[in-house]
């Protein structure tokens, strides 16, 4: 550790040298001004192997830290080298994390398409590890022994009314896949199977919806435009495999984006008894 | 196991003196006096022993007769060296005598066991033997960093273990004439462990110099460096005015006659001559006040000059002196044998043939013949496998394409040593990220990265490296620090062949430690794909070079 | 299996293998494309649906050198109709390998029956003997040496030499031929003055387009040419630089002799 | 001729002597059992052949012991010895003369080795019914006999695999696949054969695996979750209870259940005219269900299952330990508790520095689906643990079906003795994520299954142990010793392991 220390002492003695030797080229730290600000940019995510690595991304010249390297069920999902991703998050006041000005309430969606140029891990260059970090890259220091299972998905009791669920997506993607957030994003189909089997739904609606979203340069950047049908046959046919009645089910969605936020970019579920 | 003749695991192997032992008794059938291990001979005679009683480190102001021939045992058996010019005389001899201040002489660094270059091992015993004391370990740059409290390993642990020196070296760079020149990139020091980037005295902006950390390279074998036995310039070693590099470099001409120089000296070539590098090492690294005489210079060059070193032994096999063996083995092929040959062809292949070796020879163990053709494989590997060779910068960019497959020998390609004959400085990537080696990052390893880190930026309308683009992390930027070119970023110059068995690690940054280390790196360099008994054969077969 | 190796012997010396035929040229920015065979790869592109085959591995004394991967090239070249490794030749290929990295630039197709590379003048592993290529006219008889250049005499006249640029290049490692020629005219006549002028010119694509090289390449076309010449030993204070910033424009045809920088020497 | 089990682990450490005997006899003819017996005796028995003929009388001993290079690997028989003379598993089942045990030797961990493989050649002139035209050649159309016929079998233990094209679902409606597949190269003649090919009137597609371990099935086979974590999907249900499977079973996933395997398995690889019977097949779940199987000697004769690592090692350990663990955490981890396998002596501290390795060092994990696509991130800087942290088995614990890139290009050693098929996706389908919409491969995997592109060269972990037994390794036999499976990852994952980091990966591996 002491030599660890001994070389944040040297960045922060580079920092104070007016060589060009350890300019960067950018001050990460926010403006004031910028605190609060929501950004929504598509570019490649940047790696830095620190300790334990941070993930970045970089617009208009600015550094940004996104979250730590995670596990699947963290609250950041880490986005993916060789895909651009959808990048929006909201500018903290915090100090900045792995040489970034600190984004929270980040989303990366890992937009499918496969993009050989986002290719960079950084070296750690002295940053420390980002704070927060729910797992290593070692295996987890938590006691494996005791159960942390998520609450258990309770049965449901009647009275049985007309209930909806709500299953979210990352931009432009159609399925639990590439960097959804499954810890949002399985558990209501599981629930509105629940649901629909215990009430003995008469009929299920299954509702795909695309959205658009935009971006911090003025851009709208719409999903695809068989995202809601896609979303909707990929949650109908896992509620089928489930075990709901194929009759019962209806599948729709929408051509056109429905909205612009994030939420918008979802499959509801409509479970009439 | 059958040609697994580089077993690494330390519980089998012997150790080294009871291996010369055994090695000393195959040749002559004499039990070893303890504590010698030299052995002397002439050409063509049987070896015989020194009467006295030295150890195989060479101190300064030694004093022993250096004999025509000499070996020292080694992991894999024993390296020859052959001084072409006969029995010399150490007493008074500029090579063997402190010239500096700081007690070293340039024996130090080239020790006769070490093929002259130094390895590790031996390293680590003088630092066991002297407790530090040596002057091998001189502040300057025997150390991470002068600076370092002296009498703590940790100041020294590049060279204890890595076998690596300090080289600072001038940024910017400096023209042959001393004007400076403008490089086309900025850089930057990201890491700096050893703490001499950013030293106040010894740091770029304090010094003007960067720190690079490097191995010695052997000196020895020196025709094939310079690409021809005579050292005064009079004879160009290459006929053409410009590297077939692809970056329209034209060679370098000597500062006397204007001709044409092999490039070939030192990792990042700076140095023209074998006398300026003599004259540069004893004011950098014996820390001479003065520039030594001229007369003593090439007195130095004269006798490298006649020094030929190689494996010549191996204790499976026996003396590679005898006769009927392969072309290229031994200290006297290289001293019989061209400089300047190309050998990517049939008509003059790099390291001959190793025929002899594909069949088993008369009175042959199993083991005996299993080893020989492991390294007739391991010859045929290096000559015949093509993969595909990506992104090297200054390899695929000589015309051959981008990714080009061919096999090792198409760089290697200079015969006896498998040098590059075309200005040997190429982009591996044991230098630069991402393929240099650097240490995990985490928790559970202790190893901190011990190399420093640069960034390097390339200025927008400089042309920039072709496969890792305008943002470069390295841990030495090799000869861009002498060009100020960003293509040269990472680009090192290939070293020879010769006595790898005995200066081990290997790379100009000893980022391998064994051969097989070393042939893995090239597994994952170019995704190759060695099966084990590949990889056995290649480390055999370099082991007998 | 007679035109493969028609082909491929045809690429790399310098005996024409093709009758001009009167086709378009093509000039298309592509990613290359290799095929592996049981020999050397061939390097091939694809545009607008065609796939062209450029030039097979040999080494650097090869006429035509390959693309890269992690690369664009602009390819221009005259199709042939003939086809070779699964794409049709093109004659006169010039392949200009874009200086920026393309990292999707990356295919790389497997070795198959169908595309067979015979008699390549260089393998992927040593040289055949010298005896062997000869036999096959793939090298010069032995001790067939071109004769050198007569030293030129008085009176002395102005000599302009050429060198020409892979798109946006800045180097010219093909031409290191044409520099060495200019500095050994320079010394031989003890020139008054050197003038280099850099220039830059834009490629007219077969889609209509133009693509134009970098702003700052013909300065540095002429300050990089400068400092070599001064390198390889023509006197410095003899040289002068110049350098036209405004593209020369391309016309699809040949569009590579205006990426050029030329050395005008002066006695 | 018996010996005190003590006295064997010790056997290196002495000089000549009946153990010593025993030793060499293990070490260089590996060609008899040992049986031990209840009182921990064992004994070597020069009569019991190593190899197992379908239709053999004889008993199959509660705890047998099997000589491999790196030692001896232990199988434990959990209820007992049984008569295995009219037992199903032993008995030929169908038309080609070959019982389930022809290809998963208990000497071979259950699984077959190539050194097996090549000696049935040798011993039977090809004559065994191993090598059945059906899949024991690279074509049935190839001409028997001839050793170049069954090239893939007797060099690389490959078995060929054919599977329907365009795949079906578990009813037997066709799937649409979302990717064309065209074969780039057929060295075996295979898939462009009239009869057996992908133009034939029931088109197939050739692949060619090795057999997998039938034993410590109780980690494989245990319930599963209703909906896989990893792609969102629903998992495969045990037609007979209605409830999810692992999806662990087979390297593409394609049977939910013991069962349903060797139901299939009898019909495609024993070429059996009818169905076996449920009586039979509940025989063979009952049997494979309480075979257990683990190194139990390292190459020096140390007992594995003595000592701190006991729980860990050897074939009982495998009986005892528990399933569904997660192993990848430092309080249950994969192969027991890094302290218990603390050792000063040069064998065995160079097996604990290759788990410390497995366990803990890191390295960047990238490009590979099913692991960097499932919320990661690509890459994730982890271990060797992260993917194998099913603790005993050193399986995934989900669904451990991932694209390492074995059987995909650029990845995959360039073999030309396996097909290469050219996959090129529908523009409307999801990319592979690292692969993009053209892929290289000799094995598409359990995308021969799905006809999904995202699953494209996916290929399901296999259990970690007995390893020593049964080389060749990976689906596809392309790692001929363990070396050559750590230096895979060493290449595909730029891991940078030192040669002493090798050699105790390996070590480690081989004690398994």
């Amino acid at each position: 550790m002491s030599r660890l220390r001994s070389h944040f002492a040297v960045i922060a003695l580079l920092g104070y040298c007016s060589s060009g030797l350890a300019d960067k080229d950018y001050l990460p730290r926010p403006a004031p001004s910028e605190v609060g600000k929501e950004l929504a940019f598509v570019a490649c995510p940047l790696v830095r192997d620190t300790e334990h690595p941070c993930w970045l991304a970089e617009y208009e010249g600015t550094l940004y830290y996104l979250g730590p390297q995670g596990g699947s069920s963290s609250p950041f999902i880490a986005p993916q080298l060789n895909h651009k991703a959808l990048i929006e998050g909201r500018i903290a006041a915090s100090p900045p994390i792995c040489g970034g000005v600190v984004l929270e309430d980040v989303v990366a969606s890992v937009l499918p398409e496969v993009d050989r140029s986002c290719n960079s891990i950084l070296p750690a260059e002295g940053y420390p590890s980002p704070p927060t970090i729910e797992r290593g890259p070692a295996p987890t220091h938590r006691d494996n022994t005791i159960v942390r299972r998520r609450p258990p998905i309770e049965a449901p009791q009647p009275p049985f009314d007309e209930r909806a669920f709500v299953v979210q997506f990352t931009f432009d993607v159609d399925e639990a896949f590439i960097g959804n957030p499954f810890h949002t994003g399985v558990r209501p189909i599981q629930e509105a199977v629940r649901y629909a089997l215990a009430s003995e739904a008469r009929r299920v609606r299954v509702i795909g919806q695309r959205a658009q979203v935009k971006l911090s340069n003025g851009e709208w950047l719409r999903e695809r435009a068989d995202i809601g049908e896609r979303r909707a046959r990929y949650v109908a046919e896992t509620m089928t495999r489930l075990g709901v009645e194929q009759r019962a089910i209806s599948v729709e969605w929408s051509e056109s984006p429905v909205g612009n936020r994030r939420e918008d970019r979802a499959v509801r579920i409509v479970v009439t008894p | 196991m059958p040609g697994d003749g580089a077993d690494p695991q330390p519980a089998q192997r012997l150790g080294p003196r009871a291996r010369v032992a055994l090695a000393i008794h195959a040749i002559v059938g004499l039990a070893l006096c303890a504590g010698d291990t030299s052995v002397l001979a002439r050409a063509g005679e049987e070896p015989s022993f020194s009467a006295d009683s030295h150890s195989d480190w060479w101190e300064e102001g030694d004093g022993r007769v250096l004999p025509e021939y000499v070996a020292y045992p080694n992991r894999a058996g024993m390296v020859g060296l052959y001084n072409k010019a006969g029995v010399t005389e150490t007493r008074g001899h500029p090579f063997f005598e402190p010239i500096g201040s700081n007690g070293r002489a340039c024996v130090t660094c080239h020790q006769p066991a070490n093929g002259m270059s130094v390895s590790v091992d031996s390293i680590q015993e003088r630092w066991e033997k002297t407790q530090g004391k040596d002057p091998i370990f001189a502040a300057i740059d025997g150390s991470n960093c002068p600076s370092l409290p002296q009498e703590q390993r940790a100041s020294h642990s590049l060279l204890l273990e890595r076998g690596l020196f300090r080289i600072a070296l001038p940024w910017p760079p400096k023209a042959r004439d001393g004007s400076a020149i403008e490089p086309d990139f900025e850089l930057e020091v990201v890491r700096d462990p050893t703490g001499c980037n950013t030293d106040a005295r010894y740091g770029i902006r304090a010094s003007g110099e960067v720190s690079v950390f490097r191995r010695p390279r052997p000196f020895a074998n020196l025709k094939y460096v310079i690409g021809t036995e005579r050292t005064d310039g009079t004879v160009a070693p290459i006929d053409r005015v410009f590297t077939p590099k692809g970056t329209a470099t034209p060679f370098a001409v000597h500062p006397q006659t204007g001709l044409p120089v092999s490039m070939q000296i030192m990792a990042d070539a700076r140095h023209l001559t074998l006398q300026s590098q003599v004259e540069d090492a004893a004011i950098k690294h014996l820390q001479a006040r003065e520039p030594v005489d001229r007369a003593l210079v090439q007195k130095i060059v004269d006798f490298g000059m006649q020094l030929h070193a190689a494996q010549a032994f191996d204790h499976r096999i026996g003396s590679f002196l005898a006769e009927g063996m392969p072309e290229a083995l031994g200290p006297y092929s290289l001293a019989r044998n061209r400089p300047n040959v190309l050998g990517d062809n049939w008509d003059n292949p790099v390291f001959f043939d190793f025929d002899k070796w594909r069949v088993p020879a008369p009175g042959d163990t199993p083991e005996q013949t299993a080893f020989r053709q492991s390294v007739a494989r391991g010859y045929d590997l290096f000559f015949l496998r093509p993969f595909y060779i990506r992104d090297a910068m200054h390899i695929n960019t000589t015309g051959i394409g981008n990714p080009s497959k061919r096999a090792c020998a198409t760089c290697h390609n200079m015969q006896s040593t498998g040098m590059d004959l075309g200005t040997g400085w190429v982009d591996l990537g044991t230098t630069n990220l991402p393929w240099a080696k650097e240490p995990v990052q985490s928790e559970w390893n202790p190893n901190k990265p011990e190399l420093p880190l640069f960034k390097i930026t390339c200025k927008e309308d400089r042309p920039q490296h072709l496969f890792l683009g305008r943002v470069i992390y390295t841990q030495d930027p090799g000869r861009a620090l002498i060009t100020g070119k960003c293509y040269d970023v990472g680009a090192i110059v290939m070293q020879q062949f010769r006595a790898l068995s005995a200066r081990a690690p290997y790379f100009s940054n000893g980022s391998a430690r064994t051969l097989r280390e070393l042939v893995d790196f090239y597994d994952r360099r170019f995704n190759i794909g060695y099966s084990e008994q590949e990889r056995t054969d290649l480390a055999n077969f370099l082991s007998v070079l | 299996m007679k035109r493969p190796v028609l082909c491929a012997i045809g690429m790399l010396s310098s005996i024409p293998a093709f009758a001009a035929p009167q086709a378009q040229q093509l000039s298309f920015v592509a990613c290359p494309i290799m095929r592996d065979t049981e020999t050397v790869p061939c390097w091939l592109a694809d545009y607008e649906g065609q796939r062209y085959f450029l030039v097979i591995q040999i080494d650097s004394r090869a006429k035509v050198h390959p693309p890269m991967l992690g690369h664009k090239a602009l390819v221009e070249g005259v199709p042939t109709g003939e086809t070779f490794c699964g794409g049709e030749v093109l004659e006169n290929v010039r392949i200009s390998v874009l200086p920026e990295r393309e990292p999707a630039c990356d295919v790389i197709l497997p070795a198959t029956a169908e595309h067979v590379v015979r008699d390549a003048p260089r393998g992927p592993g040593p040289r055949d003997k010298m005896e062997v290529l000869r036999a096959k006219g793939l090298r010069p008889p032995a001790g067939a040496r071109a004769p050198k250049p007569e030293a030129p005499k008085p009176p002395y006249e102005a000599r302009e030499f050429t060198v020409y640029y892979a798109f946006d290049w800045q180097l010219a490692p093909r031409d290191v031929d044409t520099i060495t020629q200019a500095m050994q005219y320079a010394k031989q006549i003890a020139a008054s003055r050197v003038e280099i002028k850099g220039y830059r010119a834009s490629a007219k694509l077969s889609n209509g387009e133009y693509l134009t090289e970098k702003e700052f390449v013909p300065r540095r076309r002429a300050q990089v040419l400068a400092s070599t010449l001064a390198e390889i030993g023509v006197d410095e204070s003899t040289i002068r630089t110049s350098w036209l910033d405004e593209p020369l424009r391309g016309t699809g045809q040949q569009d590579w002799l205006l990426r050029k920088a030329t050395i005008l020497i002066v006695p | 001729m018996f010996v005190d089990q003590k006295a064997l682990t010790t056997a290196t450490r002495m000089g000549p002597s009946p153990v010593h005997f025993l030793y060499v006899c293990m070490l260089l003819l590996c060609t008899w059992p040992i049986t031990i017996s209840a009182e921990g005796a064992i004994s070597f028995d020069a009569d019991l052949r190593r190899w197992w003929d379908p239709n053999e009388a004889g008993r199959f001993e509660s705890h047998t012991l099997y000589p491999n290079e790196s030692g001896a690997l232990g199988v434990v028989n959990a209820d007992g010895s049984v008569e295995v003379a009219h037992h199903p598993f032993f008995r030929t089942l169908g038309e080609n003369g070959r019982a389930c045990v022809t290809c998963h030797q208990p000497a071979d961990a259950m699984s077959l080795s190539v050194t097996s493989i090549q000696r049935r050649w040798e011993e039977t002139d090809g004559t065994d019914p191993l090598f059945a035209a059906i899949d024991g050649s690279n074509c049935p159309s190839a001409p028997q006999g001839e050793r170049g016929s069954h090239s893939l079998l007797l060099e690389h233990g490959l078995f060929r695999i054919p599977l329907p094209w365009p795949p079906r679902t578990r009813d037997g409606a066709p799937i649409e696949p979302e990717f064309t597949i065209e074969v780039m190269s057929d060295p075996t003649g295979c898939n462009a054969d009239p009869r057996y090919g992908l133009a034939s009137t029931t088109p197939m597609v050739s692949v060619y695996r090795r057999p997998r371990v039938a034993a410590n099935l109780k980690y494989i086979t245990r319930a599963g979750a209703p909906i896989n974590l990893k792609n969102g999907r629903a998992m495969d249900v045990d037609p007979e209870t209605g409830k999810p499977v692992t999806m662990n079973l087979l390297s593409d996933a394609r049977h939910p259940t013991l069962k349903l395997q060797a139901l299939d398995a009898a019909r495609v690889h024993l070429q059996a005219k009818s169905a076996p019977s449920a009586t039979d097949l509940a025989e063979i779940e009952a049997f494979l269900g309480q075979i257990y199987l683990a190194q139990e000697y390292d190459r020096e004769m140390h007992d594995l299952s003595e000592g701190g690592r006991s729980e860990w090692l050897g074939p009982r350990a495998m009986e005892r330990g528990k399933v569904g663990v997660l192993g990848d955490n430092l309080s249950t981890p994969v192969f027991g508790p890094l302290d218990q396998w603390a050792s000063n002596d040069g064998m065995t501290a160079s097996i604990e520095r290759g788990y410390r390795i497995f366990m803990l060092r890191p390295f960047w994990i990238r490009d590979v689906t099913y692991l960097n696509s499932i919320g990661l991130g690509n890459p994730v800087k982890r271990t060797c643990s992260t993917c194998h942290n099913n603790m005993m088995t050193g399986m995934d614990l989900a669904p451990g079906w991932m694209d390492i890139g074995t059987a995909n290009r650029p990845w995959a050693e360039a073999r030309a003795d396996l097909p290469l098929f050219k996959l090129t996706c529908a523009k409307t389908a999801n990319p592979h994520p690292y692969l993009g919409r053209t892929i290289l491969t000799h094995d598409p995997g359990r995308a021969l299954i799905t006809g999904r592109c995202v699953d494209i060269g996916s290929i399901t972990i296999q259990q970690l142990r007995g390893l020593a037994a049964r080389a060749p390794y990976f689906a596809h036999g392309g790692a001929r010793d363990l070396d050559e499976v750590v230096r895979f990852y060493d290449r595909r994952f730029d891991m940078r392991l030192t040669e002493q980091e090798i050699i105790d990966l390996r070590n480690f591996l081989s004690v398994l």
